[in-house]
């Protein structure tokens, strides 16, 4: 397996912290086949992380488009198809999970950095504050709190866990 | 020796509803060249498309043209189903395809009359017309709209044609045959409407070949081509029916295919209604959560010929590129063939023949006055009106 | 009420600028005067030039080009002319509103007198925009 | 005619210059090929193959200008995407317009919109922008980061 | 000096006439030693010499009619004149045109040179006197030619084609002068005389019918009738508007129907074929030119064309024999040099201005020259027939002698709706050529090149609208003054079978003006706006112009008519083209190798005398 | 004088033509609209359109072309309109006056209104409109010879008498000449004729709407066009009329014949409404022909057969 991008969000966190006006750029990449949709690597990894994974999800509830569906794995899928960009899933979501800006109308794959190529990727590493995103070979290791998005992406960040 | 003057038809014309200019060069009577000018009607629809969900685009492509606003969210559908890899279900198929020929038939009738219209022969215009209104009260009926009708979604229909509703639009299609067969006879044997249309605005089979014409227009001259029994979608391979051609190419052969071919929509709606009678009520839409990268290529006959879509994906929620080509892109081109050497009077019937169309959803307030800025009539007033007769509409057909 | 607005508003001849549109309006504009509408019965007639029209129907979204040519044509019309918008895209841009040519809803160009809203409008909402418009006359 | 043997066909005779094939039905496939031999392949289609000349999209993205023609089997509903890609810097390729006239607009319409240069089109004036937008603004084109 | 007086007084009608020929020719040959420098100077004289022929002339009005053989030279009866009323008719217009035009020629040669024009004016002016008034037939003849010579020095030699022109205006002249010479001694051998007023014989036998047929040659060539009109659309062409406005429209008519006249209503009695033959070539002479005249663009042949085709209605009124016929022929030749030389003005008027020959090249003229315009209008109304104007008038008389001639028993009175129908049709077909010069010149769009061009000079519109006002006042007053005051007396009196007041619809249309006035005034014409032309919105274009000379396109492309148009333009009706071989081949040996066309001319006169007197003999 | 005055304003002149035509093209329209299931303005609408034009719109003239043609043509045109409708109406209503209803007269009345069209439209300046009058010019040439072949039928059948009174009592003593074959075809070339100095369908190529805009009235406005609404309105009673007192007899003003005499001019009206909502506009070409060739050849008939006393 080639290498990686690890994203270090709990740096990244107290870095926005500190500078509320920075602006970061934003990556995308097609984790697996079934998953399509074009989704930044921020919206999967709030899913995968911040997420309370609820039992009886209000979002899904409150989905007007039937576009939020949950994953074998309890993580919530945004089909971006079926979303209308409602924000019904924003309000009820008692934890803040869902952010406003997932719902851009409009996205367009040009724009974002592609980490299917090395060249992208380290130009994207380039562009974040630094420290905050590194190139690495190294792989899932929840002791450090390093977990893999997908095949491609490291995430470091507290996982929140239902059980 | 004789110098060439410019007779400008348009840009706002009584030929067109829509603006086009068309520089018509003449030489006494006679056009010996043509040039147009378009983007009168440039909206950008295509670089808008790029801006709005799927599913706004629907909306979007209905509004490229009000008479076959059927026809553009037919490809556009047959496009994306393409890159989603999604089959539809059956009554699905019937009801778009209902809805498709419905459309045929409202078009074919409008240009008739509009034909009519540009002969000076207002009463063809005002028959046509007359009778075209049933066929606007079924859309209402059905869709609650005259036109753009809004039905069409990625996987599906927006509503169904419920089975309560297929005894009524029988009855209404049975008269409008009848009165149909009254209207065909009137501009087929007429012998004036002959006099000026047979050999006026001739296209021969390589001209259509050449221009990569569509539709009745390569119909009417021999060129036996229709996107339905080519390429089929929806319903088209369920049921039966035949493809008209004529083979003179001119004002006249194009006429006859259109009068014809609103048999053949007629003898499709029917046998796609004894469809739906088969079919559950309400399976009307399959689930499409993704629309994968790729590109999709989708075609739909439209009333004027072949409607063709091209929609890039990058995976987002909207297109990337969203390349629409619409029949008469390809028909219009065709008046440099057809009506260089004819008169002034033949060469806009010849462009008329082509049924050429160049071709909008906020509704706003009120009616005011500029005056004093008082409102005259406001939003819910107007819409009122139009949802009174819908629902009178109903009522007069027993549903609801 | 003088002798002079009564005949004007018993003969209103109407010429009809198609914009950027999708041609819904247009034809429903035409479907007024056909047998089930009948708009003649008012006395309003459709015309082929700008300067026997009393009524400017606009339609359509108006893009850039369409802009200098509508107010030439407005220019060219006899005065006393009412400016009648018609449909989503006359009244605001419609659904074209955001496209790349647009140039101002119809009211941004010329002063509108009245406006028929819906995509396309009903021929009843037209006729009775009209109505009310004239109604509305001094 | 189906997917494989229309691209059998061209592979067989045009080696040289197809970069890629892709079959996605079997009634859609696409062919990229080297921009130079654009009129070479067209004209083997509409000419021996009796293939219709639908419209050709064009569109920005990282790779460059692309450009897709598209033609059709009107006997099997076949419909083949020849794919061109030219460079970002003065795109340029050769019109087809002199084959069939069927591609006069829809060329005047790509570089109206593009900005992309069409050799040897018999009248490359404006279509559309007139009025609409100015000279030397390109809509559809794009700024990538 | 005392004889003079003594002569005035005794015999002053004729010494009046001769005293007009003798110093207008006097006139011309003295001019002919001012060098072509001192022009205006030369012009005054012209007009001076030309207004006390006028003068004179017009003091025979009242003189009735009376023949004298002149004691002054005492020549015999070669030299008998006759004063009756046609000749002072004729005389009495050959003065005003010659006055008008004169007029009109100071300013307008300024510009151009003309080699000794008022000369050859002059000389014109003394022979169209001497034709008019003399009686024996070869002192008609003599002055006859020279009217011949005098068209072809009355055209300037510019280029190729002018010259062309030249050659064929007088190749043409000269060969029916010596079919007449032929005819003429065929007269005399059948009636012993040569005086006009003596002979009176009937069209029954062969020759008759041939002396006949070659004087009515003569006529036709003058007058420019079917087939013998070729040469007045070129001339019309080529000459300046002055020559054109002088012999083709005016003088050349006068004459031509004329003689005509006299040869119809005097010296022959004709027989029904010949009436019969008379009236196709009148309707041939209408409807060919007419429709020729349709698809000129060049205004001028257009106006040539004209020229033709108004020859047919007074061959038309002449020959139906009625009483009210030959006052309708001689009525509409008056009406015809009117309008026609006004016309021909006007046209001189527009080319003085722009120095354009097309009328693609004009138009929209009305605001910048509005007399010339208003002028033409008028005219060009005539010469249509608009009520109220003097061209109704006298197209009115026509088409009623046509309708009374139809009661008759013979086949050309059967045909009586063919004839009428064929002359209604030609008046239809000059409105729509006169649509197109009016339309074309003076209405439509203006080319911005245009828009510098002033209105001519008084000297110039000056004429030109006394011309018109005649025009106007020969068509209102036509019923009750003209026709009785001028005609009558000519002809004899009748009674009109059909109704016109002419006066009382003239004052009908000043009431609908004036109230036209004021509506406008009165809905406030100062408030009018002005805005540029609806074309669908766009903005107006040089190139959207539609030019009137396309006008009649359509009808060029009826199969037959384009092959007639194309053979038209090969020159196959041309009879001029025809016989130029066999008449050039002629000319050739008669002069004894070729030196020219003009001593070939004398060499044809010449050879016509030697066979007259070998006749006499 | 003054009651020439009154002829040519009032009676039967401008204001009762002008009142009778606008009835009258109202009548067109009504049926028009009812032809086409329609319901059809109401009955004033031709005053309403008149006065609107002439009291409450604007006027334009044209930047390009003559002014002063372009206002002084359609006052021309209604002079000879209101003319003509002298010399035919006073012959049928039978009053003796000084207008006495020369055919040829009445012939050449009745170009006045087609050609003060075409020099208006000309002096407008604007193509279209001068495509309208060269269509105009071209319709007067093919059926103004027609046109007088039948007042020449005419004049041939009242025995070479060509004015409108004697006419009329030549039919009033024995029989309309519309009871004969050759009455017949010349009523049928007539009523084409008619047809197309209206212009209206199928001869309406020169306001062709659909073509060339409004054509030769492209430029009107206002004043001016409510001149030429007058005019159109005074041809629509003028024509139909005229006709009646050539072949239908004429009017008999005496009781019950009023009634008659309404009923053949409405007649005639309804006929020409007919033809103009059953046929689509001609080609100027086709026109051309129509009338060139075979009108005249029917007209040329119905002369021969009239000699021969059918
Ligand atoms: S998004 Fe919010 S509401 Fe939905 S499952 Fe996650 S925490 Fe619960
Ligand atoms: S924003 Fe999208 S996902 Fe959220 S509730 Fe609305 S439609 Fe559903
Ligand atoms: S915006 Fe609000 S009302 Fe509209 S769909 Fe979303 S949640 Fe519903
Ligand atoms: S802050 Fe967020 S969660 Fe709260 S109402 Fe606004 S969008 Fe909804
Ligand atoms: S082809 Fe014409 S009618 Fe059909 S959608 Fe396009 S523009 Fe409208
Ligand atoms: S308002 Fe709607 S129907 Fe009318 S033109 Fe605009 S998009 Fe079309
Ligand atoms: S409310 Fe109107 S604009 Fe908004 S999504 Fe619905 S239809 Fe569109
Ligand atoms: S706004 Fe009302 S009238 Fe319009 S579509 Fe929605 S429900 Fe129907």
């Amino acid at each position: 397996m080639s290498k990686s991008i690890l994203i270090d969000l709990m740096k990244l966190r107290t870095i926005m912290a500190e500078d509320p006006s920075l602006e970061l750029p934003e990556a995308l990449y097609y984790p697996t086949p079934n998953q399509n949709g074009l989704k930044t690597i921020r919206e999967l990894a709030v899913f995968r992380f911040t997420c309370r994974k609820c039992e009886d999800a209000p979002c899904i509830a409150a989905c007007p488009a039937d576009a939020l569906e949950k994953d074998s794995e309890g993580i919530i899928n945004r089909h971006t198809n079926l979303c209308v960009s409602c924000k019904s899933c924003v309000t009820i979501c008692p934890f803040g999970t869902m952010m406003t800006d997932f719902f851009s109308h409009h996205r367009n794959k040009d724009l974002f950095y592609d980490l299917d190529s090395t060249e992208e990727m380290e130009k994207f590493a380039a562009a974040c504050p630094p420290g905050t995103v590194t190139i690495t070979d190294s792989r899932e290791s929840p002791g450090e709190n390093i977990f893999r998005l997908n095949n491609k992406v490291l995430v470091k960040d507290l996982l929140y866990k239902t059980d | 020796m004789s110098k060439k003057f410019l007779i400008p038809i348009g840009p706002y014309h009584p030929l067109q509803e829509e603006p086009e200019l068309f520089k018509l060069y003449c030489d006494g009577e006679i056009v010996r060249d043509i040039k147009w000018e378009t983007g009168y009607n440039h909206r950008g629809i295509e670089k808008l498309s790029e801006s709005k969900t799927y599913d706004q685009v629907f909306f979007l492509v209905e509004r490229i043209c009000g008479i076959c606003s059927t026809s553009h969210p037919f490809a556009f559908a047959n496009a994306v189903e393409e890159i989603a890899a999604v089959e539809i279900t059956d009554r699905t198929k019937y009801i778009r395809s209902i809805i498709g020929e419905l459309e045929r038939i409202h078009s074919h009738l409008l240009w008739v009359g509009l034909a009519g219209h540009f002969l000076g022969y207002n009463t063809v215009f005002m028959w046509a017309w007359k009778y075209r209104e049933p066929i606007l009260d079924l859309f209402e009926m059905i869709t609650g709209n005259r036109n753009s009708y809004a039905m069409f979604k990625v996987g599906g229909v927006r509503r169904d044609i419920e089975n309560r509703m297929i005894e009524p639009v029988t009855k209404i299609l049975d008269d409008f045959k009848k009165k149909n067969d009254l209207l065909t006879g009137a501009v087929m044997d007429d012998p004036v409407i002959h006099a000026r249309t047979k050999g006026v605005g001739v296209l021969s089979r390589q001209d259509i070949i050449d221009y990569a014409a569509v539709g009745p227009t390569a119909r009417a001259s021999g060129v036996a081509i229709d996107v339905r029994r080519d390429d089929p979608y929806a319903a088209y391979p369920l049921v039966n029916w035949k493809v008209i051609t004529a083979e003179e190419g001119d004002v006249f052969a194009k006429a006859e295919v259109r009068l014809l071919e609103m048999y053949e929509s007629i003898s499709i709606i029917e046998q796609c209604l004894q469809g739906l009678r088969k079919e559950k009520e309400g399976d009307i839409q399959v689930k499409v959560n993704e629309i994968p990268e790729g590109i999709g290529t989708g075609r739909a006959e439209a009333p004027r010929g072949e409607v063709f879509h091209c929609v890039f994906s990058d995976g987002s929620n909207s297109p990337l590129r969203h390349k629409i080509r619409a029949p008469s892109y390809s028909n219009i081109a065709t008046f440099k063939k057809s009506c260089i050497g004819q008169t002034i009077s033949d060469a806009t019937i010849s462009l008329a023949a082509v049924d050429p169309c160049y071709c909008c959803t906020e509704r706003l307030a009120a009616v005011y006055d500029s005056g004093s800025g008082r409102k005259l009539y406001n939003a819910r007033e107007l819409i009122g009106l139009s949802a009174d007769r819908t629902s009178e509409l109903r009522n007069k057909n027993d549903l609801k | 009420m003088g002798f002079k607005s009564y005949c004007f508003k018993k003969s209103l001849w109407v010429f009809h600028f198609g914009g950027a549109s999708c041609n819904n309006c247009d034809i429903e504009i035409l479907d007024c005067l056909t047998p089930r509408y009948d708009l003649e019965r008012f006395g309003i007639l459709l015309v082929g030039s700008i300067r026997h029209a009393d009524v400017l129907l606009v339609n359509g979204s108006i893009n850039r080009k369409d802009k200098d040519r509508l107010l030439e044509l407005y220019q060219q019309a006899p005065k006393p002319i009412l400016v009648v918008a018609i449909g989503a895209c006359g009244c605001t841009g419609g659904i074209f509103a955001e496209g790349n040519t647009f140039a101002g809803p119809v009211d941004k160009i010329i002063p509108v007198d009245a406006y028929i809203p819906g995509c396309p409008p009903k021929p009843e909402a037209i006729i009775a925009g009209i109505v009310k418009l004239v109604k509305s006359l001094p | 005619m189906e997917a494989d043997l229309i691209l059998k066909k061209l592979k067989e005779k045009f080696a040289a210059v197809i970069i890629e094939t892709e079959k996605r039905s079997e009634k859609r496939c696409t062919a990229t090929i080297d921009p130079k031999a654009i009129v070479k392949v067209a004209e083997y289609l509409y000419k021996d193959e009796g293939l219709r000349f639908i419209i050709a999209s064009g569109l920005h993205t990282r790779r460059g200008f692309e450009i897709h023609y598209h033609f059709s089997f009107d006997t099997s509903g076949l419909i083949l995407n020849i794919h061109v890609i030219l460079n970002n810097e003065n795109p340029s390729i050769e019109s087809l317009s002199n084959l069939f006239n069927a591609s006069n607009w829809i060329e005047r319409e790509i570089h109206e919109i593009l900005g992309i240069n069409f050799i040897n089109h018999p009248n490359l004036e404006k279509l559309i922008s007139e009025g609409n937008w100015a000279e030397g603004v390109y809509p559809y084109r794009k700024e990538f980061k | 000096m005392s004889e003079l007086i003594n002569l005035i007084s005794a015999n002053a009608a004729m010494a009046k006439t001769e005293y007009a020929i003798i110093i207008t020719l006097a006139a011309g040959l003295v001019l002919f030693v001012i060098p072509d420098r001192a022009r205006t100077f030369k012009g005054i004289t012209a007009l001076t010499v030309a207004v006390a022929a006028a003068i004179l002339t017009a003091g025979l009005y009242s003189s009735g009619p009376q023949r004298f053989i002149p004691e002054l030279w005492n020549a015999g009866k070669y030299l008998s004149l006759r004063i009756d009323n046609l000749s002072t008719l004729i005389l009495f217009f050959v003065s005003l045109f010659s006055v008008l035009i004169l007029l009109y020629s100071i300013v307008y040669l300024k510009g151009r040179i003309i080699k000794n024009f008022y000369s050859w004016f002059l000389l014109t002016l003394g022979c169209s006197y001497g034709a008019a008034v003399a009686d024996n037939l070869l002192l008609f003849l003599t002055f006859w030619g020279i009217l011949g010579l005098t068209l072809y020095k009355l055209i300037e030699a510019k280029n190729e084609e002018s010259s062309a022109t030249a050659k064929k205006s007088l190749i043409l002249i000269g060969a029916s002068d010596s079919i007449m010479i032929i005819g003429i001694a065929i007269l005399w051998r059948l009636s012993g005389t040569l005086n006009m007023s003596e002979i009176q014989i009937s069209t029954g036998s062969p020759l008759t019918a041939v002396a006949f047929l070659a004087l009515l040659a003569g006529s036709f060539t003058k007058a420019g009738a079917f087939p013998f009109h070729t040469w007045v659309p070129d001339y019309a062409m080529n000459a300046p508007a002055v020559s054109s406005a002088y012999l083709p429209a005016s003088l050349d008519k006068l004459l031509g129907i004329y003689f005509l006249a006299r040869i119809l209503n005097g010296m022959f009695i004709t027989g029904e074929w010949l009436t019969l033959l008379l009236l196709i070539l009148g309707v041939s002479t209408i409807i060919t030119a007419v429709m020729m005249a349709l698809i000129q663009h060049d205004y001028k042949k257009l106006l040539g064309y004209h020229a033709v085709s108004q020859v047919g209605y007074m061959v038309l009124g002449m020959s139906l024999g009625s009483v009210i016929g030959v006052a309708a022929g001689l009525f509409h030749m008056i009406n015809h040099a009117l309008y026609k030389s006004g016309l021909f003005l006007s046209a001189g008027a527009i080319e003085f201005r722009t120095g354009k020959s097309q009328i693609d090249d004009l138009g929209g003229l009305s605001r910048t020259m509005p007399v010339t315009f208003a002028a033409a209008l008028v005219f060009a109304m005539s010469i249509s027939g608009i009520p109220p104007l003097n061209g109704f008038a006298s197209k009115w008389m026509i088409y009623q002698a046509i309708i009374d001639f139809g009661s008759g028993a013979g086949l050309a009175n059967k045909l009586w709706v063919v004839w009428l129908g064929l002359a209604v049709l030609g008046s239809a077909l000059t409105l729509a050529s006169f649509i197109k010069f009016i339309g074309g010149v003076f209405l439509g769009r203006r080319r911005n090149e245009l828009d510098k061009v002033k209105e001519v000079p008084a000297l110039m519109w000056i004429p030109l609208s006394l011309l018109a006002l005649t025009c106007i006042a020969f068509g209102v007053f036509a019923t009750k003054v003209v026709v009785p005051g001028l005609f009558m007396p000519v002809t004899g009196t009748f009674a009109f079978t059909g109704f016109w007041n002419s006066g009382l619809v003239s004052l009908l249309v000043i009431v609908s003006i004036l109230a036209g006035a004021l509506i406008y005034l009165a809905t406030g014409i100062k408030k009018f706006r002005t805005s540029d032309s609806f074309i669908g919105g766009e903005k107006f274009h040089e190139q959207t112009a539609y030019p009137t000379p396309e006008f009649y396109k359509t009808f060029g492309e009826f199969r037959f008519l384009s092959a007639m148009y194309r053979k038209a333009n090969e020159k196959w009706f041309d009879i001029y083209d025809l016989s130029r071989q066999a008449v050039l081949w002629f000319s050739h040996k008669l002069s004894l190798g070729h030196t020219g066309i003009l001593s070939g001319y004398i060499i044809w006169v010449l050879a016509g005398l030697a066979i007259l007197l070998l006749i006499m003999i | 004088m003054a009651v020439y005055l009154f002829y040519f304003l009032v009676f039967p002149g401008l204001i009762f033509a002008a009142v009778t035509g606008a009835f009258l093209s109202w009548f067109d329209r009504k049926i028009t609209a009812r032809v086409q299931f329609r319901k059809g303005p109401p009955l004033l609408q031709p005053f309403y359109d008149f006065f609107k034009l002439l009291l409450v719109k604007e006027t334009i003239l044209p930047k390009q072309g003559s002014p002063f043609i372009f206002l002084a043509a359609p006052v021309f045109a209604l002079f000879g309109a209101t003319m003509s409708a002298v010399f035919i109406l006073l012959p049928l209503f039978n009053i003796k006056s000084g207008f006495s209803g020369d055919l040829l007269v009445i012939f050449y009345l009745l170009t006045i209104p087609s050609f003060s069209y075409v020099a208006g439209s000309l002096a407008s300046g604007n193509p279209l409109a001068s495509v309208g009058g060269s269509r105009e010019m071209k319709l007067i040439i093919s059926y103004e010879m027609t046109f007088l072949l039948v007042i020449a039928g005419v004049i041939m059948k009242s025995s070479q008498n060509f004015d409108l009174y004697s006419v009329i009592s030549a039919q009033q003593v024995s029989s309309p000449f519309i009871g004969s074959i050759s009455g017949v075809l010349l009523f049928i070339v007539a009523v084409f004729c008619i047809q197309a100095k209206l212009g209206l369908v199928p001869f309406d190529m020169a306001e062709a709407e659909t073509e060339i805009n409004s054509g030769a009235f492209i430029e009107y406005s206002g004043v001016p066009y409510a001149l030429i609404k007058l005019t159109k309105y005074i041809m629509f009673l003028a024509l139909p009329a005229f006709l009646t007192g050539l072949l239908l007899n004429g009017f008999n003003l005496h009781g019950i014949n009023i009634l008659w005499a309404v009923l053949k001019l409405t007649g005639v009206v309804l006929l020409l409404t007919l033809i103009r909502n059953t046929n689509p506009r001609l080609k100027i070409k086709q026109a051309v022909s129509f009338f060139m060739i075979w009108m005249n050849l029917i007209a040329v008939i119905a002369i021969v057969l009239a000699y021969f006393g059918y």
